[in-house]
């Protein structure tokens, strides 16, 4: 596992190193600055922490029994709101499962998000997945499913499709250290590699997978020189550097729509939390081990980063809680009160059309005790 | 009209589509400049490019994960599996991701795309080049099977299923890749993907086959005539959904059924059709349903005309039923 | 005796054949430090150490592919797939290899090796905490499938399984994993991999169940009795071979057959039952059989309940039954 | 695809290039010569030729249909024998599908390969399998299948194994260029990593899948650098020199079994021949590609050198192919004559026991219309 003493303040690195932008005081190295606007950089940093908060408010819920579920994207900010917001509009996201900031960021309604946590009528995805595991085409996002590592190989497919078609975009894909493991990893770089799709591999290398720490997922020493195995270029980004993470996926996102082929990022960066709510993380890893990422907490960076420019005040920090809050519970509200999905709409969507067994088992099931009396 | 075998049929209806929708790929190991170790894409390397026809590395896995996510932008694509018997590295993109691909995203990612494969034995092909595996995937919700036995089937079927917006696994029954000889219209036209076709009508035992089975089934048929059997063969052409209303039709007028097909026994499609008889035409029924099917072990190599449900067993079990 | 869950049995079968036969191994995504996302492996890291207790990294084929390498050298592997709905990554491993090792080497190449796997729904997982994969597994020659429904069947069933030298896939219906609670005697015992148990026994109609839904079918056994019938309820315990006897002797006395289970209707495991049934004991059957099932389509989040196989689903069908 | 060329006689190599025993005038070079004796030499150089002469043989039966296939190993003579012969007694071979004549030195039978090659009653596979699917357990020789890579994961199952039973041995795995592809290529390197399995990948990169080139199945410039991902050491080495091969092997094995880990070699060599009888080579390469590899052709190179000692003469040869012949004939005209497998035998090691369905089912065969009529 990375510490964050070896995900040091280095700015200058030699390829292979790790990439930082920001200094410890919050000011930032030229070479790896992405040049946004102060504006911008309030924006993102709203971003996270409406992410953050988010992210705290349905842990809550799910204790409370509200929703079943949870998998949240706690110390991870920075990794997931960079990458997404160096992405432009014509470009695609395919994600994990930590991601949701990114989605909202992208235009991802949060009532929709929060309807898919209910699994309500409301849910894009029908009430048909578990929480997190929502849809937002509309947003360039692809439709999440469990199974690990198989969006890689789709996101691949996708990019590749794009670029027979002669269009100009390029396709990230989230996934986890845990998840360069699994075949779909293999089959993405090594198709992206020799057909040079525009890809971005975007690993957030939060140090687990579950229980499992990284040194137990693989003998390389790190994530990005797999890339050598496939012919990527490959490159190590302090996930927890919003700068420095923008800066490399614009690099990488800019080298894809110029026909140079796929890049692999590896994000440094830490899994504060557990891995969802049915995960107890002291049952695996010391406490102390997460100090010092408490102290290189990526939202607190930013914040730093703003303050010392005077652009940040804590009335303003105040007014954001207040106003996430305020979004967050009016589309708790509006979720629950609407109701479950119909019972014929599970058997929507299988096909195009309903073929004959699947009217006959709704058929069945309309009529069957459970139903509602009129229907 | 032109006679052609089933390797030209569906060879020319990938031509064809090809050249009228620019959407659609094809991909897989050795489909390009060789044009398929069957020779089923013989000659679109040549015609639609690189770009277009594409050799990959060796990856079913790959293959179908990367199909689904051109699929998922907007290209037909049309992978071929070398072998069915290698399509199971590919299963967990099939059954879990574009299966349900258009169901869990609330119809927002449909995944228009067809995964042709040759299937079957009776090719000395032993374990792992014989293997008929459509159980498998007709198990798994929001896919469509299909398995052409002639090939003015083959083509039409297979326009069908480019066009049709739900992934199809078009299965093409190797051992009469070249025997099954027939008419075959010039240009486009398509088979119903919802119906099966009576091959031969009859009156005393309903027989229902597909693909490289079939011919056994009609064998069989024409043998059983001789000892005053009429029997009555159904090509299901498309598996899943199946045509019920042809089946239980059938049976209503037969009272007797007779299932065949290669894949072993057990959990095999066969046991789907007869309890859906059972379902749905169980008084009618005047005798046990039986399944004739390859036997429940590994596909052998030596033996494999002992395997398979050839004509040779599918009388008894005609006769067996006629007579119950 | 001591009271425990299913969970308890399975860990305790676990420890106490560890510690009887150096040569079984555990293996799978955190079953070592954290003891499996269930804790079915909780302790036995600390007690058997980083060799025979392994975490591995997160690939199902390289899990299952290295326990065939292991088992191939001697070792009885015990590999944990987290959700069987993550199973199918190593499905070429199991069907193709671990399926057909002993065949096709002619005897030289055994694989005893056991894959335990939490199955089925009512744990709100959706699509992919929920699903139940049988009949996947069936249709293949050569794997022994095993589902026990209590904590005594669960542990006599996993020892036996671990001794059988042929690879079994071990289900735990995960739905049940605490709720189902009984005596379990302390040390060794087996329960006979060749039997089905009769869970009550009764005159008008069979009801053949296994894992989760045997209590569903209990349950509907109680309120048909309410009305006047009789259910005989059957536990399959061992999935394939299925323990043919047990079912054919119930049916010959009832005459009704239900099937239930909670995997898609479709080329499910209650079609190859209802076929045998009707091979064997088809002049016995005075209804038509019926199949309870989860519905064709993948498995739902919110409507789960709705989805899968519930006593009041499988009580309309045994009055059905009984009354036609 | 490497060219010969490349794969040039450099003898002194940094890592990462290629290793060469051989010069060109047959001598050996101090640094990677494996101190065989000229017996030994003479030994492999018969094991190789022998090897050739079958393959010759059974590509004739198979035009002549008497066999139903064949799969050959023209010109990766020195390649399977140099590497196979390298292993030691206690040592596994996990191996592909082009490796019998390793086999056939470990112990095989020639009786036995031939029978597998009709698949009579005497095939230990029992004619389930395809030809040149044989299994011969007694030679620490794994059971063959054609799904590509499946033996990669097995071989480095076994070798943890016998690590985790703290047995001394090294597990040797067979795999082509275009298995590099494969999930199973990834799995085994990966676990094998991680847990320091006494392995050794042995590629033979032949320069084809099929008719697919190396250029389409990966997009890193070789493939030993895949070792990379993984934390494995590799090496490339001429796999048309033999001595160079057994050297690079031995290194391995050692290091294996010294509790050192892996190895990945990446042999360079040419697959001479057609993919199989069932292939056609002329349809997607040029016939003049094969010319510089028939110059670099392994037996050829050996014989150089054993002639440039004295050590085999035109008589030898002579006699050696009469040999061979001989042997040949003897097993084919055995093996023809051997009835097919019974009927009964199908039902047979499904499983350990033959459970009611199966009895059931041969009772059936066995009483159907082409059964023998006593039985
Ligand atoms: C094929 C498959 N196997 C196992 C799982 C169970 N699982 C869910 S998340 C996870 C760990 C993933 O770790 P990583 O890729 O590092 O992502 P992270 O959760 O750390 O973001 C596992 C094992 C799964 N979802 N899919
Ligand atoms: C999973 C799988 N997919 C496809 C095939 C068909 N196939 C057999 S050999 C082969 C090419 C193998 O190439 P390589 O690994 O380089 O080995 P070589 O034949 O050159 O020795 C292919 C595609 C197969 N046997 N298994
Ligand atoms: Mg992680
Ligand atoms: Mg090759």
């Amino acid at each position: 596992m990375v510490s964050p003493a070896e995900n040091s303040s280095a700015t200058q690195s030699p390829p292979g190193d790790i990439v930082h932008a920001m200094r410890d005081d919050g000011s930032l190295s030229a070479e790896h600055d992405p040049g946004l606007s102060t504006q911008q950089v309030v924006d993102l940093y709203r971003h996270m922490v409406r992410t953050r908060i988010i992210d705290e408010r349905l842990v809550t819920l799910q204790r409370q029994g509200r929703i079943g579920f949870h998998i949240g994207s706690l110390g991870e900010e920075a990794a997931i709101i960079g990458s997404s917001f160096a992405m432009g509009e014509q470009d695609w996201i395919f994600p994990c499962y930590r991601e949701f900031g990114g989605a909202l960021m992208r235009g991802f309604k949060l009532q929709s998000f929060i309807d898919n946590m209910f699994g309500n009528a409301n849910d894009a995805a029908k009430g048909r997945q578990m929480p997190d595991h929502y849809t937002c085409r509309e947003a360039r996002w692809g439709s999440i499913s469990s199974p690990i590592g198989t969006q890689m190989t789709q996101a691949v497919g996708f990019a590749w499709a794009a670029k027979i078609q002669k269009k100009s975009l390029a396709c990230l894909v989230y996934f986890g250290d845990g998840s360069t493991s699994s075949a779909e990893f293999h089959n993405a770089m090594n198709f992206a590699g020799v057909f040079k799709t525009p890809s971005v591999f975007f690993c957030r290398n939060n140090g687990w997978a579950i229980s499992v720490p990284v040194e137990r997922q693989t003998a390389s020493d790190t994530f990005a020189e797999k890339g050598v195995a496939y012919g990527v270029p490959s490159v190590r980004v302090d996930g927890n550097d919003l700068f420095a993470v923008i800066a490399v996926t614009r690099a990488a996102v800019q080298r894809a729509r110029d026909g140079g082929g796929p890049t692999l990022i590896e994000a440094l960066t830490y899994r504060m939390g557990g891995h969802s709510t049915s995960d107890d993380p002291n049952r695996y890893r010391a406490r102390d081990e997460l100090e010092p990422w408490v102290e290189r907490d990526p939202i607190e960076r930013v914040r730093r980063h703003l303050q010392a420019k005077g652009a940040w005040s804590d009335d303003q920090e105040e007014a954001l809680r207040t106003e996430v809050d305020g979004q967050f519970r009016e589309a708790v509200a509006n979720a629950e009160k609407t109701p479950p999905p119909s019972l014929a709409s599970m058997f929507e969507d299988v096909y195009a059309e309903q073929p004959w067994h699947l009217k006959e088992q709704c058929q069945q099931l309309l009529s069957g005790a459970r139903a509602p009396k009129a229907h | 009209m032109t006679q052609m075998n089933m390797v030209q049929a569906i060879n020319d209806a990938l031509r064809l589509e090809m050249a009228r929708d620019d959407r659609v790929v094809v991909l897989g190991e050795d489909v390009g400049k060789v044009g398929g170790v069957f020779r089923v894409t013989a000659g679109l390397h040549d015609e639609f490019g690189d770009d277009r026809v594409i050799d990959t590395p060796l990856s079913e896995g790959g293959i179908i994960g990367t199909a689904v996510g051109m699929a998922l932008y907007g290209l037909v694509p049309v992978p071929e599996i070398q072998f069915s018997d290698f399509i199971w590295p590919a299963y967990d993109q099939i059954v879990s991701e574009l299966a349900k691909y258009r169901y869990r995203s609330g119809g927002e990612y449909p995944c228009n795309m067809v995964i042709r494969t040759p299937v079957g034995g009776g090719i000395r092909g032993g374990h792992y080049h014989s293997q008929h595996p459509e159980a498998s995937f007709i198990h798994h919700a929001g896919l469509k099977v299909v398995c052409p036995s002639n090939p003015y089937d083959a083509k039409g079927l297979l326009l069908a299923s480019i066009r049709d917006p739900d992934p199809v696994l078009f299965f093409e029954p190797k051992r009469v890749y070249r025997a099954a000889k027939g008419d075959v219209p010039e240009g486009d036209y398509t088979v119903d993907l919802t119906k099966a076709t009576v091959s031969r009508e009859g009156s005393d035992v309903t027989v229902i086959a597909f693909g490289a089975m079939l011919y056994e089934a009609l064998d069989a048929a024409v043998k059983a005539e001789e000892q005053g059997v009429d029997v009555e063969v159904i090509d299901l052409r498309t598996l899943w959904p199946l045509d019920i209303d042809t089946v239980i039709e059938s049976v209503k007028k037969t009272g007797r059924l007779v299932v065949v097909h290669e894949a072993p026994k057990s959990c095999g499609f066969g046991g789907e059709i007869v309890s859906l008889v059972c379902e749905k035409a169980f008084y009618h029924l005047e005798a046990a349903p039986i399944r004739v099917t390859g036997w429940d072990t590994p596909f052998p190599y030596t033996l494999e005309m002992e395997y398979l449900p050839l004509s040779h067993r599918i009388l008894p079990a005609v006769i067996e039923a006629a007579k119950a």
